[in-house]
């Protein structure tokens, strides 16, 4: 019964090196065809256009771990993003203000979803696909289709679109987002419980820890980061519309999947995450400097999520094609 | 009764909901109208039951979308092209198989897990298709729309074809053993091997199934009009995920019954239609149709947490 | 060691479709190196709203004839799914490239704008076509027509298919496109001065799709019998109205016009289905962007010109910072024919 | 005399260091009943699994009428009329008993016409003929356990099986439902099939078999008609090797009473007014069958299924207990019986493992420590005598024994007043064994109070200082630590007459 020297780290370890690996190579290319791809401008460029997606890649991150899916992230951006127009312009409340708001209706959100899958104990897919459509008929029912909130105050127009001590102004809240979720997922008690939950959740139940409050966690936190997200997006378009973050629950999943993280739970890191995103980010943006046109980027991101999956589970494979030619080559009893 | 309470649920909901719509816009009920609503409705129904078929078995395919717009397409550019009718279904329909037998091989073969194969696989082929196309429409010959038939023949044979499909499919899940083993695999995949069927094969043959019949599906819709437009099947995977949901099919696999996929299907489709005789405004539309889906999960979750507990 | 030859697979297959397809149909130019530095020939970036649009593809047409004869680099790009914020994100990307002009077509007015004005700011020309941003984010717009022209022309041509009276309904692309709602604002403004007794009694949106336009235009008419006239303002719902109006049977009772492209209504309108489609030529309209974008970068083109020289197609009446392409024209039965676009 | 219908011979089977059989031969005649008798963990779950085709034996023949059977999977064991009843019914919930029973049945061929009617019939004739009131048409899913059980049985005598292996078939069934299956077993002596009956239960074993081969440590310890033993010397050959292995002495006079509970019950665990007291230093051993309710106790007094009422009272203090979050707080720990499930999480590190139980004490604030996590597991490594490559060694990578260490450890961890064993030793080899034992007595020596539940009889009787026998949810008997296996034998089979 020998295993690889420490099996965990060395197959989680290698699948982010080798991902490094090619969002180097990826970069390298597109610096080469592009040439402005290398400037600090552009970089500046990959990381605003990527941070919407990176914050719900995060807020998904946890969700992956515990072997559970938020299919309800995207059209809670569009919702969030109306109701901080709403909260701003017709209620009247200062931006932080409403920002705080809008990120405790995130909250409730994922509160909604949380409590329908622990307390009914339904499974997360059907869940947030029901609240992935509630929460884009409520955004379109709130603004009547038609409203869309705009002009804004440049000092919230600043968030969004300028530099702030050289750096893009929205790069810190990402940062400090990602430095969150990270220490919660890697140096908490918290994480080892999504862990273990994605694992074996009855066996996490029979260890004393609250399975119900550790899922309702991460579903609430997923709300209020869709929150968060929403406020920067808003920034970042100086509007609000109801269609906002439509369909970026998949690049989200793409993201994370890409990073390793495995779909049925326990296997996966943040930092393997905030890769998947950055792989998927210099695509999108390498192609346009390489001149190429928008479905390449699609096509590839396709391509690239499904070999990675396959690399998550060709080990296995070749395990099992090598014992089954072992015990096919040599019939004498194995000695102990 | 009690075994069909879940689908004949939903059937009261449509019941009250066309009840209601003959008091308040009895308008809704011309013939013309109503024709045109099944006649669009077929195809997705087609759909439908092909992914009624997936989840029974414990998976979801939610490139459906991208398949029918491929099929559509390549359908289209084949009839422009002179090929004669029957070979141009076929043609999709051999499509659509190739395209579910990928998505089957790499879910049944490699064991990957189905959201992210299909969620990889939807991508892919929107964007090739995207990229190959630039989005424009296909002009079909004369001959192609409603098979050269007149209008009502064509509506009729459409309608038809799905109501028949439909019923052979249920048929096919209640009496035919292959049917028997979607079932069996969906409920307990173990079990169903230790029984001596096989799983990988059964769940690689319910993919391949359901690009067969969106292929099919993909032709229903190419014969309904003069052009091809490549952008069909926009938002499709959702709407047969939804009416599967609503019409009683569990996600945990194993149950659901086909004619309450049909009739969750024509509970989610009636609401536009509804909503404009009713004078509701348009942005309506997507807020109730979610709200029917959790309404019909929470039924279920209730329902089951009663039983279990 | 196994598990890395095989995401080596990957980079190596990145690398492979990444360079390797010629990039045939997004614009001219090659996918190798571009020229760059002083003197460089003139970049010009074109954006469609959506990129899976006919209606653009025609535009293209035009532009790349005017990018042909001006020896200009162009670049086609534009967001294949309808979020608002992937134009900005493009438009972003261009200016980083660096190119001379960007000719936009705003999907949404207050959202395009950040984009644009950072782009002036950077000493980039921004000119945009088919649909405006704010005044202050672009140096000229190419507008095909007036919006009054538009509006107008859609309200004279409904009025008069009825006869100056009966319910007529509206399907648009979708509720928040700011052009869309710009010529709703026109066509209302012409229709309770000139024609009191045409009532409009339903807008609906159609996301830009030609089977949801058939499906809003059927439900309109068996929800009001007396409907006389389905307005589609965008490209695809004029086919989708058609196919809808033919199929429940009331060819020349519900009449249908709205703002599409010949190639795709030509059958209907020798049907009698649809009467008339107004529009302009997209491909001149393709040509003049470029031509504006052009002479914009290169100077020759200044804020109050009155005219302005496009190759070709002869001169342009410039009304303070729009350019007009011309008044918009009515394709029916007897010239639809001699157009192909 | 014809060749027998099944003969295994000199067959070997090991998991790693366990070696489950040690060269067992057995045979099985056509129309006989054979009972098979052993304790858990003397092989006969691994014998089973041989000859239905599940596990593939490294050593040794196995013949049917006479003929050798190389490689055997489960499908071919059932084309060759091989049908066996596990404990864990392997059965479609979500489908109904008709179907389940026409799906094992029917050809594996998928294109064919389903016939319901045919399926009906059989289901009703069948689920008749072994006497279950279930209706054919009843999803398997809202059935009882023992129900479930029981359509298993109509499974396979629906098969038309030559070799019917029936595993612990009566263990949850009423005494009614007893009757018919014996009914149903003499039809199938009656008809030629050959049965092996495994059963905990003396007297059925005499009331139903021809035979009877006695299970030990992975050997056969000998067959013999079962006209020519009795109880007594049945029991003698199940447990009859001398103490081969020392348990470690109690020392000492136990302290107070630590846990006490009277009249505690859970009709969703079934547990029955049971009342006992473990005092701190004392090993009670908790002896019964299988299906005795011992696991369910463990449960209620965990918390997963808490009780609906009685008393428990720790230290002297009452207490609810609704959640194992509260039960940890009052210092209770469950080292639960299905290891690989419940006791270690196999894909997470052993240091993790090990600190799961105690998140809130060891990591102050919720912040992970590595340093203390490591240190506290290269701790218990050492203490427990772990064979491991390390702390962060995945907890699949083990033994079955080393795994229960790592079990151990985690709920040593939580210094409780009050460990619960469930099954401690189960499907652990035999040097193991003994290190879990002296670990267990020297806990004991340290003032734990420990509740072992054990079904392996040595075991109970060389560890626990009382032991406490349990049957159907209730306490049948409470016997000091120095009683014989005869009598807790005949406690555990409900023969209260020998006890008095």
């Amino acid at each position: 019964m020998n295993t690889e020297k420490h099996g965990f780290k060395a197959a989680l370890f290698r699948h982010e090196t080798v991902l490094l690996f090619v969002v180097v190579l990826e970069w390298f290319y597109f610096n080469s065809v592009g040439p402005r791809f290398g400037s600090v401008d552009n970089s500046f460029d990959i990381m605003r256009h990527s941070v919407e997606i990176g914050l719900l890649a995060l807020a998904m991150t946890p969700i992956i771990l515990t072997g559970g899916i938020d299919l309800s992230v995207g059209s809670l951006l569009g919702l969030c993003a109306i109701l901080f127009g709403k909260f701003w312009r017709d209620v009247g409340m200062p931006i932080p203000l409403a920002a705080a708001c809008t990120i405790g209706v995130g909250a409730l959100a994922g509160g909604l979803n949380a409590s329908l899958i622990t307390w009914l104990r339904l499974p997360p897919l059907i869940v947030t696909l029901g609240t992935f459509s509630l929460f884009r008929g409520l955004a379109e029912a709130i603004t009547r289709g038609v409203d869309t909130f705009t002009n804004f105050p440049a000092s919230f127009l600043f968030l969004g679109q300028e530099r702030w001590l050289g750096i893009p102004a929205q790069a810190p809240a990402f940062i400090v987002v990602a430095i969150g979720i990270w220490l919660l997922v890697h140096r908490t008690t918290f994480g080892r419980s999504f862990r273990a939950i994605g694992f074996a959740p009855e066996g996490t139940r029979y260890a004393g820890i609250p399975v119900e409050r550790r899922l309702a966690l991460v579903y609430v936190l997923a709300g209020m980061i869709a929150a968060i997200a929403a406020v920067i997006y808003t920034a970042r378009l100086g509007q609000a519309k109801a269609d906002a973050g439509m369909g970026y629950e998949l690049f989200a999943i793409t993201a994370v999947v890409l990073g390793g993280t495995s779909i049925f739970g326990g296997v996966g890191t943040v930092q393997g995450t905030l890769l998947g995103v950055a792989a998927i980010a210099i695509l999108n943006n390498g192609l346009v400097h390489a001149r190429q046109p928008r479905e390449v980027a699609g096509m590839l991101t396709g391509v690239l999520l499904i070999l990675a999956l396959a690399s998550s589970i060709l080990p296995k494979i070749l395990a099992t094609w090598r014992a089954r030619r072992q015990t096919s080559l040599n019939k004498t009893p194995v000695t102990t | 009764m009690k075994r069909h309470f879940r689908e004949l649920s939903v059937a009261a909901a449509l019941l009250l909901v066309l009840l209601a719509l003959a008091v308040l816009a009895p308008a809704f009920y011309q013939p013309q109208p109503l024709l045109s609503l099944l006649t669009r409705e077929a195809p997705t129904l087609v759909v439908a039951c092909g992914m009624a078929l997936v989840i029974i078995c414990r998976q979801i395919d939610i490139s459906v979308g991208s398949q029918f717009a491929v099929c559509s397409v390549a359908a289209g550019l084949l009839a422009a092209n002179g090929w004669p009718l029957p070979l141009v279904s076929l043609a999709s329909v051999v499509f659509g198989l190739i395209m579910g037998a990928f998505n089957g091989w790499l879910v049944a073969g490699l064991r990957l897990p189905s959201i992210v194969v299909t969620l990889a696989t939807m991508v892919t082929w929107r964007e090739a298709l995207r990229w190959l196309r630039q989005g424009q429409f296909v002009n079909l010959p004369d001959g192609t729309q409603w098979l050269g038939l007149s209008q009502l023949a064509g509506q009729c044979m459409l309608i038809v074809t799905a109501v028949v499909l439909l019923v052979a499919l249920a048929l096919a899940t209640k009496h035919l053993a292959a049917g028997r083993f979607v079932y069996a695999v969906g409920t307990d995949a173990e079990a169903a091997r230790l029984a001596g069927i096989r799983p990988q094969l059964t769940t690689f043959s319910v993919f391949a199934f359901m690009g067969a019949l969106v292929g099919l599906a993909a032709m229903m819709n190419v014969v309904q009009s003069p052009q091809v437009d490549p952008k069909s099947g926009s938002g499709l995977e959702l709407k047969v995920i939804a009416a599967a949901v609503v019409g009683g099919v569990a996600v945990s696999g194993g149950r659901g019954k086909l004619w309450g996929v049909f009739v969750g299907l024509l509970l989610l489709a009636c609401i536009s239609p509804a909503l404009t005789h009713l004078r509701i405004e348009a942005y309506w539309e997507k807020a109730i149709q979610g709200a029917i889906i959790l309404l019909a999960v929470v039924a279920d979750g209730v329902r089951n947490r009663k039983e279990t507990v | 060691m196994k598990k890395i030859f095989s995401l080596l697979a990957i980079a190596g297959l990145t690398l492979l479709i990444g360079c390797g397809k010629p990039s045939e149909n997004s614009g001219g130019s090659s996918a190798g190196a571009s020229s760059s530095g002083g003197g460089k020939k003139v970049t010009i970036a074109l954006m469609p709203k959506s990129k899976g649009n006919a209606y653009f593809i025609s535009c293209k047409k035009g532009a790349d004839k005017a990018a042909a004869e001006l020896g200009v680099e162009l670049l086609f790009d534009g967001p294949t799914d309808p979020d608002p914020a992937k134009q900005n994100e493009i438009v972003e990307n261009w200016i980083t490239i660096g190119v001379d002009a960007i000719a936009v077509a705003c999907e949404n007015r207050e959202g395009i704008s950040t984009a644009l004005r950072k782009a002036k700011s950077k000493g980039i020309k921004v000119v945009t076509y088919d649909a405006d941003a704010q005044p202050d984010a672009r140096e000229f717009f190419v507008n095909q027509a007036t919006p009054e022209g538009i509006g107008f022309t859609l309200m004279d041509e409904a009025a008069r298919l009825c006869g100056n009276e009966g319910e007529f309904a509206i399907i648009t692309a979708s509720l928040t496109a700011a052009n869309m709602i710009e010529w709703q604002k026109h066509i209302e403004a012409r229709r309770s001065s000139k024609y009191p007794n045409m009532k409009m009694i339903a807008l609906r949106p159609c996301d830009d799709l030609k089977d949801k336009a058939q499906s809003e235009a059927t439900a309109l008419m068996s929800a009001n019998p007396n409907l006389k006239c389905i307005m589609a303002i965008c490209s695809p719902a004029v086919p989708g109205a058609a196919e809808a109006v033919k199929q429940a049977g009331k060819t020349g009772k519900v009449k249908v016009l709205g703002l599409g492209l010949p190639n795709e209504n030509k059958r209907y309108v020798h049907e009698g289905v649809t009467d008339s489609v107004i529009l302009w030529n997209t491909e001149d309209l393709g040509y003049l962007t470029i031509h504006s974008a052009n002479a914009l970068a290169k100077g020759t083109l200044k804020a109050g010109d009155k005219s302005i020289k496009a190759g070709a197609l002869g001169e342009f009446q410039v009304e303070g910072d729009s350019i007009l392409l011309g008044k918009p024209f009515i394709f029916n039965k007897d010239n639809i024919d001699k157009f192909d676009f | 005399m014809t060749a027998p219908l099944l003969q295994l011979r000199a067959v070997t089977k090991s998991f790693g260091a366990l070696r489950a059989l040690k060269g067992v031969s057995f045979d099985l005649q056509a129309g006989e009943v054979h009972a098979l008798l052993g304790e858990n963990g003397a092989g006969k779950s691994t014998l089973i699994k041989v000859i239905t085709g599940a596990h593939q034996p490294d050593g040794g023949t196995l013949e049917i009428n006479g003929e050798r059977v190389a490689h055997l999977t489960p499908a071919s064991a059932h084309k060759l009329g091989i049908a066996c009843i596990y404990q864990q019914p392997a059965l479609f919930p979500d489908l109904t008993v008709a179907e389940n029973i026409g799906l094992r049945l029917e050809p594996a061929s998928a294109v064919r016409k389903v016939n319901w009617a045919v399926r009906q019939t059989r289901a009703t004739e069948l689920l008749k003929r072994i006497g279950a009131e279930i209706s054919p048409d009843a999803e398997v899913r809202s059935l009882s356990m023992p129900e479930q059980q029981l359509v298993e049985i109509g499974c396979a005598i629906g098969a038309g099986a030559r070799i019917v292996i029936m595993d612990e078939p009566t263990a949850s069934l009423t005494q009614k439902e007893v009757q018919l299956l014996f009914e149903v077993v003499k039809d199938l002596r009656a008809s030629g099939v050959g049965v092996i009956y495994i059963s905990h239960r003396l007297e059925e074993i005499f009331a139903l078999a021809d035979r009877v081969t006695v299970l030990r440590d992975g050997e056969s310890v000998g067959t013999n008609q079962v006209s020519a033993m009795n109880e007594t010397s049945l029991i003698k050959l199940m447990v009859g090797r001398e103490v081969s292995h020392i348990y470690p002495p109690a020392e000492g006079e136990p302290g107070e009473v630590v846990l006490e509970v009277n009249k505690l019950s859970c009709v969703a665990g079934d547990v029955k007014d049971v009342s006992l007291a473990v005092r701190g230093g004392e090993i009670l051993g908790l002896a019964g069958l299988v299906g005795a309710g011992r696991t369910e106790l463990a449960r209620v007094l965990f918390g997963i299924t808490p009780a609906d009422s009685g008393e428990i009272i720790l230290n002297g203090q009452r207490v609810t207990i609704r959640s194992p979050q509260e039960a940890v707080a009052h210092g209770i720990a469950y080292v639960p019986e299905d290891r690989r499930r419940h006791g270690v999480i196999l894909e997470m590190p052993i240091a993790h493992n090990m600190t799961m139980a105690i998140h809130r004490r060891i990591f102050s604030g919720a912040w992970l420590r590595f340093g203390a996590e490591k240190q506290l597991a290269l701790d218990f490594i050492r203490d427990l005598g772990v064979k491991a490559c390390g702390p962060d060694a995945p907890g699949g990578s083990l033994s079955g024994g080393n795994q229960q260490k790592v079990s151990l450890a985690r709920w040593l961890a939580t210094k409780p007043k009050l460990l619960i064993l469930d099954e401690p030793t189960q499907g652990v080899d035999v040097g193991a064994k003994s290190e879990i034992h002296k670990i267990i007595r020297q806990l004991a020596k340290e003032g734990l109070a420990v509740l072992m539940i054990s079904s392996d009889l040595p075991e109970v009787l060389g560890m626990s200082d009382r032991i406490v026998v349990m049957r159907g949810g209730t306490i049948t008997a409470t016997l000091p630590g120095k009683s014989d296996a005869p009598t807790v034998m005949a406690a555990a089979l409900g023969q209260t007459e020998a006890v008095k």
